[in-house]
């Protein structure tokens, strides 16, 4: 049965940001160029091809676009100045907007506008949430992170609260916070799971294969291995010390909270790795941002509204982080609330948007494409014959 | 060893020679028992020529003209078709098989056909085996 | 008394080309043994100078009086090397060929056998060459007329260059109008000149020179004569159809057979629905609906889906094996102008090979990319299938296409589908080539003599072929070639005189029985009748050395000069021995 | 009636080449003009909302204006037929088509226009005067496009300069094995007709020259040629070989492309015309120490016909008409590094491997490997072609467009390629028949006469054609790796071949900008002369009695070329024929060409 094709599609693909993928014609270079790929799922080509065509449910199903890590080689040399990378990069925002089920990703991509108002909205909401809490209850000359802005009496309305003990308040809020995004990214990667395995009539993926090849996802997760295959190794270095800036930074505040702010004195077991972490979000950050601005390396040449708000975001999180901390340490408590208000006007956003509809959701989607293209690659292995490639007489 | 014919090609020069030369171009290969004598005209070849050779001792002689109507001097390869049925029926008479005398018509853009045409009129006169002529001759010879 | 013969036999190597079958040097060896052969030897490239040099030493050192040269086909190289006899001083028709290339180291692959055969054909050649005579070439007026046959774009390029350089001109076509095949066209590839504009020029400029006598509504019926003077007969239709044709007769030194080509009929190919889809159309319709300024449905909707098929007719084993040549860049142009008449239009380009190879071809293809066409590659022999969309689909036709850039069945929607037609020799290519006397290649194209030394000009001397009658052409290289014609007739006008072969026929009055079974063989009536000497004689001006004479003369009085019985016999016993 | 001009670019060529403000304010005050607009640069033209305008303003007929203005046309089209207009009113004011693209340029997108808005084609309009022509013509290159050339001229009895600038006629196709399709040797069609140029009485030919200087107008220009110090005497010289036997110089003989070296004193190979030696300076010994060192070739001459001493010298002729044929050069592949050429020795670009396969090349027509030897006089290893010593490589790859068809490199596509590779693979197959042969293209453009057929037949040959461009080749174990993607298959390929063979594209020569500077010809973005009229007149330039020939037009094969080289002898036989020729259409004013149009709108 023959695949409708849908002329449309690439136009579509515009706002996605691959502007250029209708100039390219098909002389294989790109997927020869790259490093990564491999001949059962031969990128960016076949996936440009599939974008020109329009054919969707092959782009659905396709877990190609997070296999490449856009070095840009395929970009710089291609004769037709296609840009493949960025095709490959428009098109892990389309499947990030497929994947998600609430259609929010869908608006936040196609319009800059939307995506810039949601941001504010966020932040506005958090900011006059906290800004209440602080002045109905908590007083804004005292910092104690614990308490900060949120009631901390023996009752509520005669609601006994039950983390009057400890302030364990702004922790509740975290983890109500990442329970809501876990939620939304999950049921997006079961999406992702359907679309690009679940639905595949055509194979019959074991649960061996699965559970053999679970290992890749916290592999991939922390390593990133695959990008380090790469010709071009810098981008790895920046973007695994981003990562792993965040990552801890995110361990520390989800679990050692009380430890970060428990003052005057300061816990250097924690504060060090905070430090570090703090550091590295900006030094990264800050690098990603220079490039973008001066266009410095071919992945840095194109930038979607989307990158400039998701690098924005993070900077200003960062930054406020430090500030508030230092200013803190420097007694000036009141500057130090207001820097912490700011600080989570920030967050929030950049949380609540990014990591379940947004550029932040590829840090689970990433190692998910890659397990799932290993247990495609196990089954097609054990199913399919192999056939000779062409000029094998000649290695052999 | 197999018997190679010796074979006699008489071809007009505007299409059968230059439908050879094809041959020639497009590499076609063919069996070399035939050695080509360029004409004007398949109307040029007179049946002097074949009894000529067949005398001199050719196994087979091969005549090629233009197509009917192709004829680069409008009729002459007409005047050839009128001629040959007499000269086949001499040719009877003496005794000579029909295959070894062939009147075909190749053009300018047949390679492959000239090819084909020599390759079976080779194979046809290997299979009649050495000319009688020959032979006869030499008795004559030998009892004058 | 008789001069002992002096003969030089030349074998050359071709590069590899003979020398990797044909055993030369054993051929030599062979040959020098021949009665008569005085030098034998070999060399790499005998038509180079350095071997045409040896041949004109040789002949001047070592007293030689006739020369053998085994090399490639006559048809090739016999005017060289004749040409090398002549500034040795001595006469041209003293050569012979033996060609041992076309016809053997070309077609036989067994080193011995091969040799074997260019023994026997070296040693036909040099006892052939014993009996021959010299011959004196005739020469004769070169009328400076021209008959171009044709009126499109090739056929008034031709007529005008000539016309400007003072030729009385007569232009016929069978139509009622000038302009061929490009008056169908509105827009070139690939810059969207006007073809329009062009034509125009063109057109004026030969409808109002003094030196053209332009002849619409005609037919060539009759060419006779030879070269330099042509009798040529011309039939008109009158205009208003009723009347009595006109016929007329003029005398032209040259032809220019300007034909063009007709296009493919796009209904022979089932799978494209042709004819039953109403809005399957063929190129040259779609360039009317875009001339019209109303590219639209039959039922009058403006298509959303426009979907162009490459290579109709064109690249198959059922139809033609050619390429067409202008199809890919026509189609490329056809995008461009549907997206600029209806911009909101979706284009698919449904092609095999993108042959966008002439100047500024490439940089049109990427604009079309850039504009969003969508191309779909089908391989050869494989090509796209139409049918009527359901209801339920938005579009009216879906095309189902086995893409190999994607390797996926799929199927395209379409509203319009544009096939390109090829291009095919006329359907009366035959009877044209009868009237002028050339040869056509078997897909029906008119045979150029050869198509690198001589492009433009035919089997027979005088006539020549240009533009889409001898193969597929884009309108610069029509242009050119008319003009390459135009070139060769300024060349013989610019000389007066030319020269034509010395091989005609002779009559021998001493035995001409005066039978005149040969006046009616003649085809060129070149043989008259002497009532006052009761014998027959040969016109040589218009003898064409067919030869159908001598064979048939009863007391062989006819002689075909350089194919004389001697001649022929004495090949018969060179390759029997 | 009343016109509507509008300005539409669609961006090809030089976007400063004419000045629109100017043009429209021109525009507006032509006769009958009531609308003039400029819609910028590839206008998204909505033919509904252009013709209810079309109707308002009751326009009857359209002038698009620009540089490529056809681009727009349809919708114009559509849109005046949907007003009830007579859709045949679009006119088009080309500019680039016109030759706006230079000089002059606003002047003459002037005059383009103005004819435009009366209805009168350009060239019909833009018609030079004429002046008296001097007979003899003067054509440069002496390749198989400046040899056609120069016999249609000189056997119709006039007189011809050809003017070569390296030691021999025959250029490119000299170096040729085989010519597609029909696999006849080059050397079998063209060394005859370099030997009647040799031969030829009306031919003058100038080897080892160069055109210095060209001054005078249409119908007689003065040319300065420069006879390069040859050092040896044509007419003296029997091509011994005695002084190049004793030349102890070595270089990198050209005409072989470098894969074998020849003396300082050289004859570019056997067959040249005319069969003469020349003497390099640029390498000779002699020549580079003042006369101080060698000079034992001139010694040894036993015709004493060298004379190292020699210097250039200077002669000047009068020509009516001036041929340029100077063809092309191969793009340079080292520019592209990951194809390794330079680096791997068993990489070769198209023209080495002609050399090779060429029956007289120095290997006899033998396809071998380079073999690796210690070169003495050098003090180091070296990869030579050796007949004898040299394995014959069991596998070749052949990688389609090099430089051609990227925007990296040539935009453009060379035309030849594709066949000239197809035959490649077809003399691989015949000479060794148990190797593999491997076609990497992009797309299979067999577009002449008879090379669908010959495709097919390489393919039936056994050749593996692989629709796909390569990516890299790499060495791996002393064997070279070639990369690239089996698209119709869908696979990646990635295996060992003993040789790789580039088949470079065509660029203009050096040459030819210098003589365009010269000349004042327009060429083209890439650098091939501009013709007068792409369609209508592919041999002509703006210049009165100066044409182009071959490929310095364009990429062209041999047929093309030849058909062309004779298209180039029927202008110039014309124009002394009637000994008057057409002066440049460069030189025709404004004013001009608005007088004649209006003329031929009245008559």
């Amino acid at each position: 049965m023959a695949i409708r094709a849908n002329p449309k599609l690439i136009y579509e693909l515009e706002k996605y940001g691959a502007d250029d993928v209708s100039k390219c014609y098909h002389c294989g270079n790109c997927s020869a160029t790259c490093p990564l790929t491999s001949s059962d799922s031969i990128f960016p080509r076949r996936d440009m091809r599939n974008l020109q065509m329009g054919l969707e449910s092959n782009l659905e199903s396709s877990v190609d676009p997070w296999l490449c890590y856009y070095c840009g080689q395929c970009s710089d040399e291609c004769p037709r100045d296609a840009e493949p990378g960025e095709t490959m990069m428009s098109l892990r925002r389309w499947l990030t907007s497929r994947y998600d089920w609430t259609g929010i990703s869908r608006l936040i991509y196609r319009s800059w506008k939307a995506e810039l108002s949601a941001i504010v909205f966020l932040a506005i909401i958090t900011g006059i949430f906290f800004l209440a809490m602080g002045f109905w209850k908590g007083d804004i000359h005292d910092y104690d992170g614990a308490n900060a802005f949120l009631q901390s009496g023996e009752s509520w309305y005669g609601i006994p609260v039950f983390w009057r003990m400890s302030g364990w308040g702004i922790h509740l809020f975290d983890w109500l916070l990442a329970a809501v995004l876990v939620f939304f990214l999950g049921t997006n990667c079961i999406r992702m799971w359907w679309f690009s395995m679940g639905r595949d009539r055509d194979l019959h993926f074991s649960l061996w294969a699965y559970v053999k090849n679970i290992w890749l996802l916290p592999f991939h997760f922390f390593t990133q291995k695959r990008y380090a295959t790469c010709e071009r190794k810098t981008p790895w270095a920046i973007h695994l010390w981003l990562m792993l800036s965040y990552v801890t930074m995110l361990i520390l505040i989800m679990v050692f909270l009380e430890l970060m702010w428990s003052g005057p004195g300061v816990d250097w077991r924690v504060h060090a790795f905070g430090l570090t972490a703090a550091g590295g979000l900006l030094i990264t950050s800050l690098y990603v941002l220079r490039g973008r601005v001066v266009k410095t390396e071919t992945h840095y040449k194109y930038s979607h509204e989307s990158d400039w708000m998701f690098l924005i975001l993070l900077l200003v999180v960062t930054c406020t982080g430090i500030l508030q901390f230092f200013l803190h340490r420097f007694g000036s408590d009141v500057a130090a609330n207001i820097a912490y208000v700011v600080h989570l006007m920030a967050v929030v956003p950049m949380l609540g948007l990014e990591v379940p509809f947004s550029k932040w959701s590829h840090l689970a989607y990433r190692p998910l494409g890659m397990y799932f293209h290993h247990v495609r690659e196990d089954t097609v292995a054990a199913e399919q014959p192999v056939r000779e490639p062409l000029g094998a007489a000649q290695a052999a | 060893m197999t018997f190679e014919p010796k074979i006699v090609g008489f071809l007009c020069n505007w299409c059968s020679y230059t439908g050879a030369d094809l041959a020639g171009t497009s590499r076609i290969h063919y069996a070399p028992n035939v050695s080509v004598i360029r004409v004007m005209c398949s109307a040029r070849i007179d049946p002097t020529f074949v009894l000529k050779a067949l005398m001199d001792g050719a196994d087979g002689v091969l005549i090629c003209g233009c197509h009917p109507g192709d004829c680069h001097y409008s009729e002459g390869n007409y005047k050839m078709m009128r001629r040959f049925p007499l000269l086949k029926k001499l040719l009877a008479d003496y005794g000579i098989e029909d295959d070894r005398v062939r009147l075909e018509w190749v053009s300018a853009s047949e390679g492959q056909r000239f090819a084909d045409v020599v390759n079976d009129m080779t194979e046809r006169v290997r299979a009649l085996g050495p000319s009688p002529v020959k032979a006869d001759l030499a008795t004559d010879m030998a009892e004058r | 008394m008789e001069e002992q013969l002096r003969i030089g036999v030349y074998v050359c190597n071709c590069g590899t080309n003979i020398a990797k079958i044909v055993d030369c040097d054993a051929v030599i060896e062979h040959c020098s043994t021949l009665p008569g052969v005085v030098v034998a030897r070999p060399y790499k490239y005998m038509c180079s100078n350095p071997g045409q040099q040896m041949i004109v030493e040789d002949i001047k050192e070592q007293k030689l009086n006739r020369v053998v040269v085994a090399a490639c086909s006559p048809r090739m190289h016999e005017p060289t090397f004749r040409k090398a006899l002549q500034t040795a001083g001595i006469n041209p028709y003293f050569l012979e060929m033996a060609n041992i290339r076309e016809q053997c180291s070309w077609v036989h692959d067994d080193p011995a056998v091969a040799t074997a055969k260019a023994r026997g054909l070296v040693t036909a050649a040099t006892l052939r060459v014993a009996a021959h005579e010299p011959l004196e070439r005739r020469s004769v007026d070169m009328c400076k007329d021209l008959l171009v046959i044709g009126g499109g774009i090739t056929g008034m390029t031709a007529a005008l260059d000539l016309a400007d350089a003072g030729s009385k001109v007569y232009l016929v076509d069978r139509d009622d109008h000038l302009g061929g095949n490009v008056a169908r066209i509105d827009l070139t590839a690939p810059y969207l000149d006007s073809a329009r504009d062009m034509l125009t020029e063109r057109m004026t400029r030969t409808v109002e020179h003094a030196n053209i006598e332009l002849l619409l509504n005609s037919e060539v019926e009759k060419v006779e004569g030879f070269v330099g003077n042509f009798k040529a007969t011309i039939t008109g239709r009158p205009d208003d159809g009723k009347g009595e044709p006109a016929t007329q007769t003029v005398d032209v030194g040259s032809v220019v057979v300007c034909t063009g080509f007709q296009e493919f009929d796009a209904g022979r190919a089932t799978n494209y629905g042709y004819g039953k889809l109403p809005n399957v159309v063929t190129s040259f319709e779609f360039e009317k609906m875009l001339t019209e300024g109303r590219v639209e449905t039959k039922e009058g909707k403006i298509p959303e889906y426009v979907a162009i098929v490459h290579c109709v007719g064109s690249r198959s084993t059922e139809f033609h094996p050619y390429c067409s040549r202008v199809c890919c860049v026509t189609a490329l142009k056809y995008a461009q102008e549907v997206k600029s008449a209806i911009p909101t239009a979706y284009v698919s380009d449904i092609y095999v090979d993108m042959h966008a190879f002439g100047k500024g071809h490439e940089d049109f293809y990427r604009r079309g990319s850039e504009a969003k066409t969508l191309f779909l590659m089908y391989a050869k022999n494989d090509s796209p299938v139409i049918r009527k969309a359901d209801p339920k689909d938005d579009c009216e036709m879906l095309i189902e296409v086995n893409e190999t850039l994607s390797g996926e069945a799929i199927e395209i929607p379409a509203d319009m589908v544009v096939l390109m037609v090829g291009m095919e020799a006329r359907a009366d290519s035959g009877d044209m080539a009868h009237l002028v006397n050339i040869s056509r290649d078997k897909d029906g194209w008119f045979i150029e003599s050869h198509p690198k030394l001589d492009p433009v000009a035919t089997t027979t001397d005088g006539i020549y072929i240009a533009g889409g009658c001898q193969a597929p052409k884009d309108i610069p290289d029509s242009v050119a070639q008319a003009r390459a014609a135009a070139a060769r007739i300024l060349g013989r006008i610019a000389k007066g005189k030319l020269e034509i072969d010395a091989v005609y026929a002779v009559i021998d009055e001493d035995f001409c029985s005066g039978c005149r079974m040969c006046n009616e063989l003649c085809p060129y009536s070149a043989i008259e009748y002497d009532d006052e000497k009761k014998r027959s004689n040969v016109i040589s001006a218009l003898c064409k050395a067919c030869g159908a004479c001598v064979a048939a003369c009863p007391s062989g009085a006819i002689k075909a000069l350089h194919f004389t019985d001697q001649q022929i016999f004495a090949e018969i016993e060179g390759v029997l021995a | 009636m009343r016109i509507g001009v509008y300005l539409c670019q669609a961006g090809i060529g030089d976007p400063d080449a004419v000045d629109l403000h100017s043009i429209a304010g021109y525009a507006a005050n032509l006769p009958g003009v009531e609308v003039v607009k400029d819609l910028g640069k590839l206008p998204r033209i909505d033919p509904k909302v252009l013709a209810d305008e079309i109707k308002s303003s009751k326009i009857e007929r359209i002038v698009i204006a620009g540089d490529s203005p056809g681009f727009f046309k349809p919708g114009f089209t559509r849109a005046l037929a949907l007003a009830g207009g007579d859709p045949t009113e679009v006119k088009l004011a080309s500019f680039r088509e016109y030759g706006a693209s230079t000089g002059a340029g606003t002047d003459r997108a002037k005059s383009v226009l103005a004819c435009a808005t009366l209805g009168v084609p350009f060239p019909l309009a833009a018609v030079p005067d004429t002046t008296a022509v001097h007979p003899d013509t003067l054509v440069v290159g002496g390749g198989v496009a400046g040899i056609q050339a120069a016999l249609e001229i000189g056997d119709a009895g006039k007189k011809v300069y050809l003017v070569e600038r390296t030691g021999t006629i025959g250029g490119h196709m000299a170096q040729f094995d085989k010519t597609f399709p029909t696999l006849d040797c080059a050397a079998c069609i063209l060394t005859p007709k370099m030997v009647a140029v040799g031969q030829h009485e009306m031919i003058d030919l100038m080897t080892y020259c160069e055109v210095d200087d060209v001054s005078g107008s249409p119908g007689s220009y003065k040319v300065k040629i420069r006879k390069k110090a040859r050092r040896v005497d044509e007419d003296a010289c029997v091509a011994c070989h005695d002084c190049a036997a004793v030349c102890p110089v070595r270089v990198p003989s050209e005409f072989d492309n470098g894969i074998v070296e020849r003396k300082a004193v050289y004859m570019p190979f056997p067959q040249a015309v005319p069969n003469v030696y020349v003497v390099d300076g640029d390498s000779c010994t002699y020549v580079q120490s003042d006369g101080k060192k060698c000079g034992v070739c001139a010694k040894k001459c036993p015709k004493e016909c060298i004379d190292l001493d020699q210097t250039d010298e200077i002669v000047e002729i009068e020509v009516g008409n001036i041929i340029l044929a100077v063809g092309y050069e191969v793009y340079d592949a080292h520019k592209i590094e990951r194809y390794g050429y330079g680096a791997l020795p068993n990489v070769l670009t198209a023209l080495e491997f002609e050399r090779l396969t060429n029956a007289s090349g120095p290997t006899g027509g033998k396809i071998v490997c380079k073999t690796k030897r210690f070169n003495k006089r050098k003090k180091a290893d070296e990869w030579v072609f050796d007949a004898d010593e040299g394995e014959s490589p069991k596998s070749i790859a052949i990688v389609h467009c090099v430089g051609s068809r990227d925007a990296n490199h040539n935009p453009y596509c060379s035309r030849v390629c594709c066949m000239y590779s197809l035959k490649f693979a077809h003399l691989v197959t015949e000479k060794l028949p148990d190797a593999d042969c491997y076609e990497f293209y992009i797309d299979m453009r067999a577009f002449g006469k008879g090379y669908e057929e010959f495709a097919d037949r390489i393919k039936a040959e056994g050749t593996f054609v692989i629709r796909g461009r390569t990516a890299k080749v790499h060495e791996a174990d002393g064997r070279l790796v070639i990369r690239g993607e089996e698209i119709v298959e869908e696979e990646l390929v990635e295996f060992p071949v003993d040789m790789v063979l580039l088949s470079v594209g065509l660029v203009p020569t050096a040459d030819s900008a210098r003589l365009a500077a010269m000349l004042g010809l327009a060429t083209d973005g890439d650098g091939w002369f501009s013709e007068l009229d792409y369609n209508a007149a592919p041999t002509e330039t703006e210049r009165g009695g100066i044409y182009v020939a071959g490929l310095c037009q364009g990429p062209k094969d041999i047929p093309d070329t030849v058909a062309q080289a004779s298209a180039v002898a029927a202008g110039v036989l014309k124009s002394i024929a009637i000994g008057r020729g057409l002066d440049s259409r460069a030189d025709l004013s404004l004013s001009d060409i608005e007088a004649r149009a209006a003329s031929l709108t009245r008559a």
